[in-house]
């Protein structure tokens, strides 16, 4: 009776658990939905003779690799989100139906394939599950676990090896990097010293506010877009900042720049900014965004419906 | 009288037979493979090789002699050529010693003639080494003693034609005419050939000394279809119709070739094969009878056919036609008529010959002008060739005592008596002969000299005149020889039979006197037209009549109608199809398979949700599938 | 002795040898002295032969996989003697005819020469093989090396050609490959070898599907219309040396099969068939011939006669009589020596003027008279002139089948007809007439020529005039596999004296 | 209860297969496939028990360990992939195409 309650609390649990992992759009959400699912199966384990197993569940799966996925996702974008929007065509339709099929087929098949009594373990389990567990490893399946090993550590190698990034030139020293940037002011003009910092010249010492030049206006150069971009969103952005920014978009759409605007960013709403750095990119300035584009990486591809066909 | 048995031979000059042949096989071998080296002296191996032959062949007769008529079919094993089916050996008798004699005698003497008349000629030793490749194929298809080797010397004197007419082959003219005259051929060995397969279906054997003694026991459709599938070999051959269009065409070769291949020697191979497969005739009276139509038909064609020939040449190719067909129509009598038929050869062999030759001394010291409108006169300047040749040209046109008299009367008269209507066409032909024999003699020797100002007409050296001499000699006396007293008529009895009552020779039968009278006629008309009159040095348009003759009634025009336009629609459109058709059919395959192939590979569209798809679509199956046959 | 594993062995060390050889005129002259051992240790064999010994003679047999019953089984009648004496004459004429052959290209002129020695020993292997599987083996291997010598040294359009060759070729090996597996199970003997599998279908209807299985395998090498237009392709693309093997032995592989498996395995549906073949054989000896006289480029027009010649031997070897059987194995022998001079003679006239067009060449015999006398005579011998060793087997041919079906041979006979027109035609467009200004500096044939051309003309001539040597050893093999067909030849309709009565 | 474990884990799996076709960011994708093993897994340890059989386990056992292993490498060319093409999403590395 224990037993059935805790299944199908665990089952109903576990089954929108997983739709809810399929169906969230945010990656995050995902993870942690997948969370979910893995403790409600070590639960599961533990209730069908198998501590070990849940143990383990939860200490590689819930601990190490849903660790590991959550650590990934933060490299490739944490707030990032997908459009559900599908692009194949008639893929989402016969992928529900299949699903449904399989799943149906599945549960006819094997579902119906034992209509006796679970025999139970504890034949098996006479001097306990683990060392049970571990005399079956050690002795008739030991030669596969001597294998798993090789495999673990070629898989800690091959990670390695995946994630190494040879270097194609020299690491820029900061004599070059000088050197670049004031080549760059000879041919474009473009002011070599760092930007002001925010707050410079301020009267609070803090990230969201611009810095003043000497006549006391704001310097577009030290407001972080992004900030401003969030605080137009929430209607905090100071409206002298604002006129300032729009101020300077107007120039350097006139002198030719192509960066997003003000107004157009806080419509596209939240961008997929990559949060990896190259370990060998220049650090470009934070508050610059077209840097980003200018330093040599390659932009995001735009995703359209032309890509799905 | 039948014919006599056939007896194995061994010893003497027949027993060495083969050396008639292998003479002339040697000396062709020598000077094609000696290559240059033996261009000083090649015309003299010819030659040397040619009398060497004579002389066997004189030797064999000899000793062919020396036995009883009855046995005088000797055969001469030599080796077993296709296991099975073929012995090669050798048969000497009366008809076959008749032919050798006339062959390596003539070819002598013509061999002799060409040192003169090819004297100037580069490829003087390639000439002799053809003729005496020529030479050794009409031997062997004489001697044979089978179909098979027969046929190989038939099919060998067509490869020697086809070289000497188109000897002179940077003419494209020659080329022409040699290709011309080996495909024509083609088609009568094709009938040929049927007539040997039918034969060997038949008679298991190729051998004549076991097929004519069986021939009887086949049925009446065997032999009649044998007779006739011979007979379009022997058309081929001979140049009869419908076969006849090479012969005119041939002249473009040497006229020595004309001489010893094209009038004395090779067109009467078909002559020869319908009398050495008599025994087959003889049990089928159709095919004797289409034979004697056949012969008739040309007798007349050729004579009408040399009426309107201005080429000297031509106009003595459509007489050798009209001559040939004398023969075969004796030949399709029977045994009364193949004495005459051989007789005839015999006496044409050497009188056709002296006219060829003949005119190929006009032609020497015209500058090989052919043209006889461009002639006129010449007895003065050329006594001996126009001594020669008017010999020749009296034996033809049957002038009394001479050879053609005798033989060609003895053929009119056999004819009559075998059928009233051809005999009649072939007086009628006689008639005709004596007008273009005239109208050809009167026009070179006689009236007003018609040269090109750039000819020096002059008579020819003595090696080429003395051949004429003698073969004039032979064309006066050879035929009183042969057919007085039946002389010739027995000695070839064992071989081909003869009739149980032998002809009288009847110097003023009705026949005869009518014949004689036709051809003195045709003579004086073409006095009239031609030996009195102006000769126009331009051929005057003439009467449809005329065209008709000069086009070589249309023959031509008629195989490239029936045969040569069709077929060459034929080759382009069965080009086409193997094009289009056959080959379009595979290529359209590949290109279709690859079509198809193009569009299935958009199925790997690279995403590879899709491919995951189709996995799980086939998950799906497969558990499905298993639950259907397991719940079965 | 092991004599036919000797032969193969000592080509394929060849062919090894030839690729160690750093030189290429050394490599040459090695390929051409291990070509002369071979023809050597083949005659010696031939000379030990006795035509009325056992079946076949030489004999080796060694498993190879035990498993499936497959040996390695090598052994000669009649029939395959000849074929191998014909390869192995054959090779040697075509290693000094390609002398310079493979230098135009960029290939390596090594590999070509190797390629060679492979192709021999597999030319051997395919024609003594008495395991069908072995045979099967052969029979596709042999597409390699010659896909390559195609692919890689033809003309300009090679590899369209060595393409389709290899695709035809491919799609019969595969059918044959379903009928040898099928034949296999249904014998249900555990072996592949070919004496074993005789007799052992007896359902004619599983004959049938066999038959036609093996049938058209052999049909599209031989070629037999209409699965012939790969041959005109392959065979102008061809370099000389490799169209005359192409056409000269391995696609007798295509007629020996029909004789060696279609008849003596499937023996009913071979007879059922006879009409089909007989009919498809006479639509190519007339159809092959009329395309020919409409080429305009020689190689083309040489490999539609040889078409048409292949119609004659699977006309031979379905008449199903001693003397077209005797024949047709004579044919093909004979049609290798005749069509391979008719090649390489035509392959050196375009060496020497760059050019496979008709329409290119003219009164090529004065400037060139060895060169076309000897391009004549092998003229003469596709239109199978007496005297030359074609028209004995030709006359066999058609003697044999007029016995049993006369409207056919008829209609087969005017082939002699239509060869005179493609091949005398040819021969006037080419040699004769004035001579065409591009030829006017043609050189005749050179020493290396003429020792090429002298031996196949030799041979044509001794054996026109005396095939019994051949025919003593065709002969009871021939008579052999007609037995086993239970058939007999049709007797006289008159019998005649016997000789020496 | 057997049953209802098996239909269970069939529906985890099916779900995950839902998930790994209709989804395209390479990470969720790789979510979904864990979700599947896992689904093998339960079914593997509800097998053990119902035939008495710890085998059953120890294949769960090693599944996990493959896992890991897959999920290392696997995250390792996601982050690879996404360093060169700035992209997680799986229809964006289609190149391998007709």
């Amino acid at each position: 009776m224990g037993e059935s309650i805790t299944f199908w609390v665990l089952a109903v649990v576990s089954v929108v658990a997983a739709l809810g992992l399929v169906f969230s759009r945010r990656a995050v959400y995902s993870a942690l939905m997948l969370g979910v699912v893995m403790l409600s199966l070590a639960v599961l384990y533990a209730v069908q003779d198998a501590p070990f197993l849940a143990a383990v569940q939860i200490i590689v799966y819930t601990g190490a690799v849903m660790m590991l996925f959550l650590f990934v996702l933060m490299l490739v974008g944490v707030d990032s989100s997908d459009s559900l929007v599908e692009t194949i065509k008639g893929q989402r339709f016969w992928a529900i139906v299949a699903g449904l099929a399989f799943a149906a087929l599945l549960a006819f098949g094997i579902g119906n394939a034992f209509v006796a009594a679970p025999k139970g373990l504890t034949a098996a389990t006479q001097g306990g599950n683990v060392p049970s567990l571990a005399q079956l490893i050690f002795t008739r399946h030991v030669f596969a676990f001597e294998v798993t090993s090789a495999l673990l550590i070629t898989a800690a190698l091959g990670a390695m090896v995946l994630a190494h990034r040879e270097r194609t030139a020299p690491k820029a020293t900061q004599r070059d990097l000088s050197r670049q940037r004031f080549v760059t002011f000879g041919r474009t003009g473009k002011n070599p010293a760092p930007l002001p910092g925010p707050g410079t010249y301020a009267r609070h010492n803090a990230i969201d506010m611009p810095a003043l030049l000497p006549d006391g206006g704001v310097s577009p150069l030290s407001v972080n877009r992004y900030i401003a971009r969030h605080e137009a969103e929430e209607g905090t952005l100071p409206p002298e900042i604002a006129r300032v920014l729009e101020q300077d978009d107007l120039e350097r759409r006139s002198n030719g720049h192509s960066t997003p605007t003000l107004a157009e960013d806080a419509r596209s709403g939240p961008d997929t900014e990559p949060l990896i750095e190259d370990e060998d990119d220049e650090a470009a300035p934070h508050d610059q965004p077209d840097e980003a584009v200018t330093a040599g990486r390659i932009a995001p591809r735009p995703r359209s419906e032309e890509d799905g066909k | 009288m039948e014919p006599a048995e056939f007896i194995q031979h061994s010893g003497g000059a027949i027993g060495v037979a083969w050396l008639m042949i292998a003479f002339p096989l040697v000396g062709a071998a020598i000077l094609l493979l000696g290559g240059r080296r033996t261009d000083r002296f090649g015309h003299l191996v010819g030659v040397v090789m040619a009398v060497a032959s004579f002389v066997v062949a004189a030797l064999a007769f000899v000793q062919l002699l020396g036995f009883q008529p009855g046995e005088r079919r000797r055969l001469i094993p030599l080796y077993d050529f296709i296991p099975g089916m073929a012995k090669v050996g050798l048969l000497v008798d009366p008809l076959s010693i008749s032919f050798c004699l006339l062959i390596t005698f003539v070819g002598s003497l013509i061999h002799v003639y060409s040192i003169g008349y090819m004297a100037h000629d580069p490829n003087r030793r390639r000439f002799f080494a053809y003729l005496n490749l020529f030479v050794a194929a009409m031997l062997l298809l004489v001697l044979a003693d089978n179909y098979v080797a027969l046929f190989v010397g038939w099919e060998g004197v067509g490869l020697a034609s086809y070289l000497l007419i188109g000897f002179w082959q940077h003419k494209p003219s020659a080329a022409t005419a040699a290709k011309k005259a080996f495909i024509v051929n083609r088609v009568g060995d094709f009938g040929l050939l049927i007539g040997i397969f039918t034969i060997f279906a038949t008679f298991h054997s190729l051998a004549f000394a076991q097929v004519f003694p069986a021939a009887h026991g086949a049925s009446q459709g065997t032999l009649t279809a044998i007779g006739l599938l011979l007979l379009v070999g022997a058309c081929g051959k001979s140049a009869q119709l419908p076969l006849q269009s090479w012969l005119l065409d041939a002249m473009e070769g040497p006229t020595p070739v004309s001489a010893l291949i094209h009038a004395a020697t090779m067109v009467t191979a078909g002559v020869y094969l319908i009398v050495r497969s008599g025994a087959v005739f003889q049990g089928a009276e159709t095919a004797q009878l289409v034979v004697t139509i056949v012969g008739v038909a040309t007798l007349l064609a050729g004579a009408i056919i040399g009426t309107a020939k201005d080429d000297i040449k031509k106009a003595l190719a459509g007489s050798t036609m009209s001559q040939i067909g004398y023969m075969v129509l004796a030949a399709g009598i029977g045994p009364a008529g193949y004495a005459f038929a051989i007789a005839h050869l015999i006496t044409h062999g050497f009188f056709k010959a002296d006219l060829f030759l003949g005119a190929g001394s006009v032609m020497h010291g015209m500058n090989d002008e052919v043209d006889m409108r461009k002639y006129g006169g010449l007895r003065k300047v050329m006594p001996i060739t126009f001594v020669t040749f008017l010999i020749g040209y009296l034996a033809i046109i049957g002038f009394p005592l001479l050879s053609g008299y005798f033989t060609k009367d003895g053929i009119i008269e056999t004819a009559m008596e075998h059928n009233a209507v051809l005999g009649w066409l072939a007086v009628i032909g006689a008639g005709v002969t004596g007008f273009y024999m005239s109208r050809l003699v009167f026009m070179t020797f006689f009236g007003a000299k018609r040269w090109e100002a750039t000819a020096h007409p002059h008579e020819s050296p003595a090696v080429m005149t003395w051949p004429l001499i003698i073969l004039s000699l032979g064309a006066i006396g050879l035929g009183a020889f042969l057919i007085v007293g039946n002389r010739f008529m027995t000695f070839l009895a064992p071989a081909v039979g003869a009739p149980e009552e032998l002809p009288t020779f009847n110097p003023f039968s009705l026949t005869g006197l009518v014949t004689l009278a036709l051809v003195a006629a045709g003579a004086a008309f073409a006095w009239f037209r031609y030996g009195a009159a102006e000769v126009p040095a331009v051929a005057p348009r003439g009467s449809f009549l005329t065209t008709f003759a000069r086009r070589d009634l249309y023959g031509d025009a008629l195989n490239e109608a029936l045969f040569m336009r069709p077929g060459q629609w034929l080759t382009r459109l069965a080009v086409f199809f193997d094009n289009r058709g056959v080959d379009g059919l595979v290529n359209g395959l590949a290109a279709g398979i690859g079509g198809s192939s193009g569009r299935l590979r958009r199925i790997q569209t690279g995403f590879v949700r899709s491919y995951a798809l189709s996995i799980f679509v086939g998950a799906a199956l497969l558990a499905g599938a298993w639950l259907v046959v397991g719940n079965l | 002795m092991p004599w036919l594993s000797t032969l193969m062995g000592v080509s394929v060390l060849g062919a090894l040898g030839v690729t160690l050889v750093r030189n290429d005129k050394l490599a040459k002259q090695f390929t051409l002295v291990v070509s002369l051992i071979v023809l050597a240790l083949t005659v010696a064999m031939a000379v030990q032969f006795s035509p009325n010994g056992d079946k076949f003679q030489f004999a080796e047999t060694y498993d190879w996989i035990p498993a499936f019953g497959v040996h390695y089984g090598v052994a000669v009648d009649g029939i395959a003697l000849v074929l191998i004496l014909l390869s192995v004459i054959l090779v040697p004429i075509v290693v000094l005819a390609s002398w310079h052959d493979a230098e135009k290209g960029k290939r390596s002129v090594r590999t070509y020469f190797s390629l060679l020695l492979v192709l021999e020993a597999m030319m051997i292997g395919v024609f003594a093989a008495t395991d069908v599987f072995l045979f099967y083996v052969f029979f596709e291997a042999m597409l390699i090396p010659m896909y390559f010598m195609i692919g890689s040294y033809g003309g300009a359009q090679r590899s369209y050609a060595a393409v389709k060759f290899l695709l035809y070729s491919l799609f019969g090996g595969l059918l044959m490959l379903v009928a040898v597996i099928a034949l296999y199970s249904i014998a249900g003997k555990g072996t592949f070898m070919f004496s074993d599998l005789v007799g052992t279908v007896q359902d004619v209807t599983t004959q049938k599907w066999l038959f036609l299985g093996f049938f058209i395998a052999f049909a599209i090498k031989a070629p037999l219309w209409p699965f012939h237009t790969w041959l005109p392709d392959a065979a102008a693309q061809a370099p000389a040396g490799a169209a005359v093997l192409l056409v000269g032995v391995l696609d007798k592989v295509g007629t020996y099969g029909m004789l060696r498996f279609c008849l003596e395995l499937f023996p009913d549906a071979a007879k059922f068939f006879t009409p089909l073949v007989i009919t498809l054989s006479v639509i190519g000896i007339v159809y092959g011939a009329i395309v020919a006289i409409g080429q305009t480029d020689m190689k083309r027009l040489i490999a539609y006669t040889s078409v048409s010649h292949f119609g004659f031997i699977a006309m031979g070897v379905f008449a199903m009589t001693t003397d077209a059987g005797a024949g047709a194995t004579l044919y093909m022998v004979n049609h290798g020596f005749s069509t391979g001079a008719l090649f390489l003679i035509a392959g050196f006239l375009i060496h020497r003027r760059g050019s496979q067009f008709i329409s290119d060449y003219g009164g090529v015999q004065k400037v060139a008279p060895i060169l076309a006398g000897t391009f004549l005579v092998a003229g003469l011998s596709s239109l199978s002139l007496p005297g030359l060793s074609t028209f004995v087997s030709e006359f066999m041919v058609l003697t044999g089948t007029y016995q049993r079906y006369v409207v056919p041979s008829v209609i087969a006979a005017t082939g002699v007809i239509l060869a005179a027109i493609y091949i005398l035609w040819m021969y006037q467009r080419t040699m004769n007439g004035p001579t065409a200004e591009s030829v006017k500096s043609l050189p005749d044939l050179n020493a290396r020529e003429k020792w090429v051309v002298a031996p196949l003309i030799a041979l044509l001539l001794v054996f026109g005039f005396y095939p019994k040597p051949l025919l003593d050893v065709i002969h009871p093999a021939v008579k052999d596999t007609l037995s086993s067909v239970s058939v007999t030849d049709p007797g006289a309709a008159v019998p005649v004296a016997k000789e020496g009565q | 209860m057997t049953t209802h474990y098996l239909v269970l884990s069939a529906l985890l799996f099916a779900i995950g297969g839902v998930g790994v076709l209709v989804r395209r960011n390479a990470i969720v994708v790789f979510m979904c496939v864990e979700l599947m093993l896992n689904a093998c897994n339960l079914a593997f340890v509800t097998f053990a028990r119902q035939n008495g059989n710890l085998d059953g386990q120890v294949i769960a056992f090693f599944v996990m360990i493959v896992a890991a292993a897959e999920v290392v490498i696997g995250l390792a060319i996601i982050v690879t992939i996404f360093r060169t093409r700035r992209s997680a999403s799986v229809d964006d590395a289609s190149l391998l195409k007709y």
